[in-house]
């Protein structure tokens, strides 16, 4: 078991972080889980269809990530990865109106729940194969590297995806190829009611090196512990020196999906974790510094609740429109050719 | 079939359990190999209660590796187990599909080693899945040779085609359609039985046939029932390799105008594989067009309002009929 | 159409090579991934020269990684690449099926974001390449909404058809049949053409027409050619998804009669999707059954005597035609 | 480089090998050099269809690692391991009698070149698609545990199929399922014309301990060496300690196949492996201890010629049989469930 999160780093100011910037990570956290549970309250309500998923708990390792890379560094995030969506700077309420399946929402109703990306953002939805977006990224990485472009890719999947072959062949592919990739490997200890223990025997951040890659552990409940190791994979895939794993060491604090009680899982460990909650680490360390993190969370909601409001009132999708678009009749639009208003670390 | 009242009424999905119990039971090469099939019953609860029953052993939770869970399967099969394997959503079955299509698929001609597999595939949509969980793959395993295929429509032909597929010394993929799980019931005979590889007329008629399997058939069958002015037979498939051939053109000799109906995306779906067995052997017994119903050729949509588009409907059912009928 | 008399007489291989190399002068987003297809040229040495001209960062010898070379295309594509990837043989697509199907099919309809890759399929039998090394899987692909599958079966389209395909934005499969790649020869427009996706009329003939694609067309043509009383249209589909419909369905409709012939196996080849066209859309225009020719549902034996035997031969071919001729 | 091949072993006699088990690893290996040679030759007559594939050079790999293997102990070969079928009792005869296509070889003319296997004799014949046979043979030995039988599953593959996804899949849930498996990794520093730098940063025997498994080293080369790795293996496989990895270096001294020329192999790297042929190593041990190698090789080269007419009498399959065996009718027959008359180690 890990220490308790971010006693070490909440000593120190961050080097790379300046108070603003810390704020802000605190801000998509709390994003990030007041949109997951407006769509979950929205979804018992019988409103949004389909399945429903979270990152409870796992909210600081995708908002930590995504807000050490630049607005043109695409991300392939997963289903717990919200605060990736929110960082790269999708608004609140295409997210509420893609679960709702509106029109304009980001998907416009063919895809749900946490199946969406924004493009135009750099964002790259996922498909659900796991962990098949991790190729993806390697080949986003591989044209950054062959335009000579100062740009990497990163592609989250949690332990349960590890096992799976793509996982294998993108390692290998990005660290044979030394492409500007970065893996980041979201540890919550189970992969739906399978734990980790019967998923590996070791854990897998140990396989990077033999592949040749730098492999790092983080406190994936420690926001700013989060940002400043993909903060140095970043560097390190611009400078040449290749991908880099990182393996975030967190906890599902919610079932699976909506529709699983997690009764598999021991109440012991959610009571540890819950002691650990990301959210809770990094308002201490702000409100210390004296930021009012209360006016914060207020301000979110406010957010969040325009943004609820904004989503229930769009159109749902024409069914004319359901047989369109199988195919680009245009010329391609490429990923990260919008702006990103939130584009993370300067 | 004549039923003894005594018979207990099952959900499709509890058939396809009880199916599961009573070959394990009746025999110990079954295994069954999955992802969360054991402590938590599957994503779908198929596996409920097995794991308590014959153990963690012959109840293998597997890490995530489709490729390996079916690879393995064959593996042991070869060596004499019968294992049942479980995607969690049919639609992960792309990550298998070199292990079934190349693997699995071509053992006994080429080396003369049969592999006694099954792979359960939970497919089909209609509760707003989209693209990764609504799928209907078995066209791409019906134009795989050494594959059978089954795709039960009731809780009754769910275990008899489950039983017979375990007993059956071949690969077979097995289709279970989630919208029938909970929604279908029906008497099941307690223990073993074994369901033919064969079609089955669920509704007599001479005017005209509905070709289905799986969900289809019920959505068929609620269209029908709209028209009770006209004879409309309505053959179930079953199974879908092998293919039924007889039982297909003996319906179209009887009936004479043909509907075929598919919730698979439509290029080279079972259907059109039905039509042109039908175009080529018994043409002179066409009195009308062959008309396909299928689901166009997209990925399956999330909103409710665009899955109701493309998804075969009782309306669109119907309107085929209608048309064939007037023709 | 017109040819020039100045035209090079290229193989159908070289005429693939010469595509690659016009594409990648013109357009420097155009990248290769594959096995072996750097220094070596590749396992056909498509790509022979390659290297040489356009450097290792275009022309990427990769690990044997078929899944990961087809996702890493989709990568670069979305960020605005025009990668071209290499199976080393057609039936190791088998191994990069998901990306496939999952990922590069449904990019667009799911997130409005294209993926204009190719990936090119050395496909096909007739030289004791075995059940491994002789598959047409097509159909899989057909079967998969998404894609667009390309077939040529001339040196002059399959240049024309591989230019067109770098260009579109969408994922495209290529099918190039192994065993015209040193057969076929013709002339070829030397530099940058665009063959439209579509059919086209081999031979003309109002009696009967066979519809075939990629070597089949071949083997047509030379059952046609035994049967010079009679007069037989043949339409080369080159694009299978999209389909030419309206070529096939004006083909029937001149001609009453059809025969279909598909390398492929028999179930749910693009030959029952044709078929059902037929029997759907122009059931008044036939005048006798549609017959297909296909390769029966067995993996493709090594043993020349039996793969004879599995494969549609020039006498399967005319015995269709002869018996439709005659009906 | 390795240093060159057995100083070492040379020296002192092996611990588990009598003399007669010495003169059968090198019979075999004469064996599989003399029906791959014939079958060359058969193939430039024109005599063999397809295409023709050799294990020149790494005779020693597949004949010591069969030889430690119990007859119950199935085998799944790759495209260098004739020796594997030999020792495994695959008669020359009915080997030949494949690569012609005849109806009475191992796959009746279904198969070819070195796609074969003779499952009585506890061979399964490969597949293309690399390496699929890995969690082929992860399921058998998933079967002996489960059944509490005291034998293992062994596979064979390049270092070129340890890029693909399959091999990560077969490590990982071999080690979670500690089933009595042995993978042996044949790294003959080439897939067809891609060097393994091109293939992976690392020796891939490194990522054995990240897996949990056991990585071993062996010189491939070297008949004795191979077998005592495979023993060691083997004896923790049926022990319950679960699955060795074994790395065996060795070099591939012909073409891809026999129509590929090599060209890209530096003449260099061939003329040090050729002062390291398998086969002399053992014949001078054994010449050493007073053993008649020549006789040996007469003997063998007898044998070869025999089978070589038998095979060349045998007839072509029947047309109509073209068709049939697509399914199983009858009851299964296990692998293994034949005799195995050359059953290896006792
Ligand atoms: C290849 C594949 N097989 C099965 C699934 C079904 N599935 C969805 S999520 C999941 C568990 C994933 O666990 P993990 O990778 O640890 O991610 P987490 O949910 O813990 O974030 C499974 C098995 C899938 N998505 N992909
Ligand atoms: C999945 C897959 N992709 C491509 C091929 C084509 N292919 C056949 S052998 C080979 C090279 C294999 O190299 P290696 O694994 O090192 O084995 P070796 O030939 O050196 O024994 C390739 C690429 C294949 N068999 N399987
Ligand atoms: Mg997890
Ligand atoms: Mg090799």
């Amino acid at each position: 078991m890990p220490s308790p999160a971010g006693g070490a780093a909440a000593a120190a100011a961050p080097l790379h972080l300046e108070q603003s910037d810390r704020v802000a990570l605190l801000r998509f956290m709390l994003l990030h889980r007041a949109v997951e549970d407006r769509g979950a309250s929205l979804y018992k309500q019988g409103k949004v269809p389909g399945s429903f998923y979270d990152g409870r708990g796992q909210e600081a390792t995708c908002v930590g990530a995504t807000f050490a890379l630049a607005a043109a560094d695409p991300v392939c995030p997963l289903i717990r990865d919200l605060g990736a969506h929110l960082v790269k700077g999708t608004p609140p309420r295409d997210v509420l109106a893609h679960y709702l399946g509106r029109a304009d929402g980001v998907s416009h109703g063919r895809e749900g729940n946490v199946h969406f990306g924004d493009a135009a953002h750099g964002v790259v939805g996922m498909v659900s194969m796991l962990p098949d977006m991790m190729v993806v990224a390697v080949g986003m990485a591989l044209a950054f590297k062959l335009r000579g472009e100062q740009r990497c890719a990163t592609s989250f999947f949690g332990d349960g995806a590890t096992s799976v072959g793509d996982w294998h062949e993108a390692m290998n592919f990005a660290a044979v190829m030394q492409v500007p990739a970065i893996f980041i490997l979201e540890h919550n200890n189970y992969a739906y009611s399978t734990p980790s223990a019967r998923q590996f025997l070791v854990d897998p951040v140990e396989r990077a090196a033999a592949y040749g890659i730098p492999g790092v552990s983080v406190d994936g409940n420690d926001v700013e512990a989060v940002f400043e190791v993909v903060r140095e994979a970043r560097e390190r895939a611009l400078s040449g020196a290749g991908p880099t794993l990182v393996s975030a060491q967190t906890m599902r604090m919610h079932g699976h999906g909506l529709h699983d009680d997690a009764r598999y899982v021991p109440p012991e460990q959610l009571a540890e974790w819950t002691l650990r909650d990301p959210i809770e680490l990094q308002s201490k360390r702000l409100a210390a510094l004296g930021v009012d993190v209360d006016a914060l969370a207020a301000d979110v909601k406010a957010e969040v609740d325009k943004a609820t409001e904004e989503a229930l009132a769009m159109a749902l999708p024409d069914p004319a429109s359901a047989t369109t678009g199988v195919f680009c009749l245009g010329e391609p639009i490429p990923v990260g050719s919008g702006d990103a208003p939130w584009s993370g670390f300067r | 079939m004549e039923r003894l009242s005594l018979m207990p009424q099952l959900t499709y999905l509890e058939a396809i359990s009880d199916a599961l119990r009573v070959a394990m039971r009746e025999d110990e090469r079954v295994i069954l190999l999955g992802e969360d099939i054991g402590e938590h019953g599957g994503a779908f609860k198929v596996t409920d209660g097995l794991l308590a029953e014959f153990g963690a052993e012959r109840v293998i939770d597997t890490p995530i590796c489709e490729e390996a869970i079916v690879g393995s399967a064959v593996g042991a099969a070869i060596v004499g187990m019968r294992p049942v394997c479980e995607m969690q959503f049919a639609d992960f079955v792309a990550c298998a599909f070199d292990q079934i299509a190349n693997v699995a698929g071509k053992l006994h001609y080429r080396l003369g080693l049969a592999a006694p597999i099954v792979v359960r595939l939970p497919s089909g949509g209609g509760f707003s899945g989209g693209p990764y969980h609504s799928q209907n793959p078995e066209a791409w395993f019906l134009h795989s040779p050494g594959l059978k295929v089954l795709a039960p429509s009731s809780a009754e032909d769910a275990k008899g085609l489950l039983l017979a597929a375990i007993a059956d010394p071949n690969p077979v993929l097995f289709l279970e359609h989630k919208n029938l799980y909970r929604r279908v019931r029906g008497e099941v005979p307690d223990g073993s039985y074994a369901t033919p590889f064969a079609a089955r007329t669920v509704r007599e008629g001479d005017e005209l046939v509905v070709i289905a399997y799986g969900a289809m058939v019920h959505t068929a069958l609620e269209a029908i029932e709209q028209l009770p002015d006209a004879s409309i037979r309505l053959l179930d498939l079953r199974s879908l390799a092998p293919l039924d051939e007889d039982a297909i053109l003996a319906a179209v000799r009887d009936c004479s105008k043909v509907v075929i109906v598919d919730e698979a995306n439509y290029t080279c779906a079972l259907g059109a594989q039905v039509s042109s067995l039908i175009a080529e052997r018994a043409f002179e017994y066409l009195e009308a067009p062959i008309v396909r119903v299928a689901t166009p050729d997209v990925p399956i949509p999330f909103a409710p309002v665009l899955e109701r588009a493309v998804l075969p409907s009782v309306e669109r059912i119907r309107g085929a009929c209608d048309e064939l009928l007037a023709y």
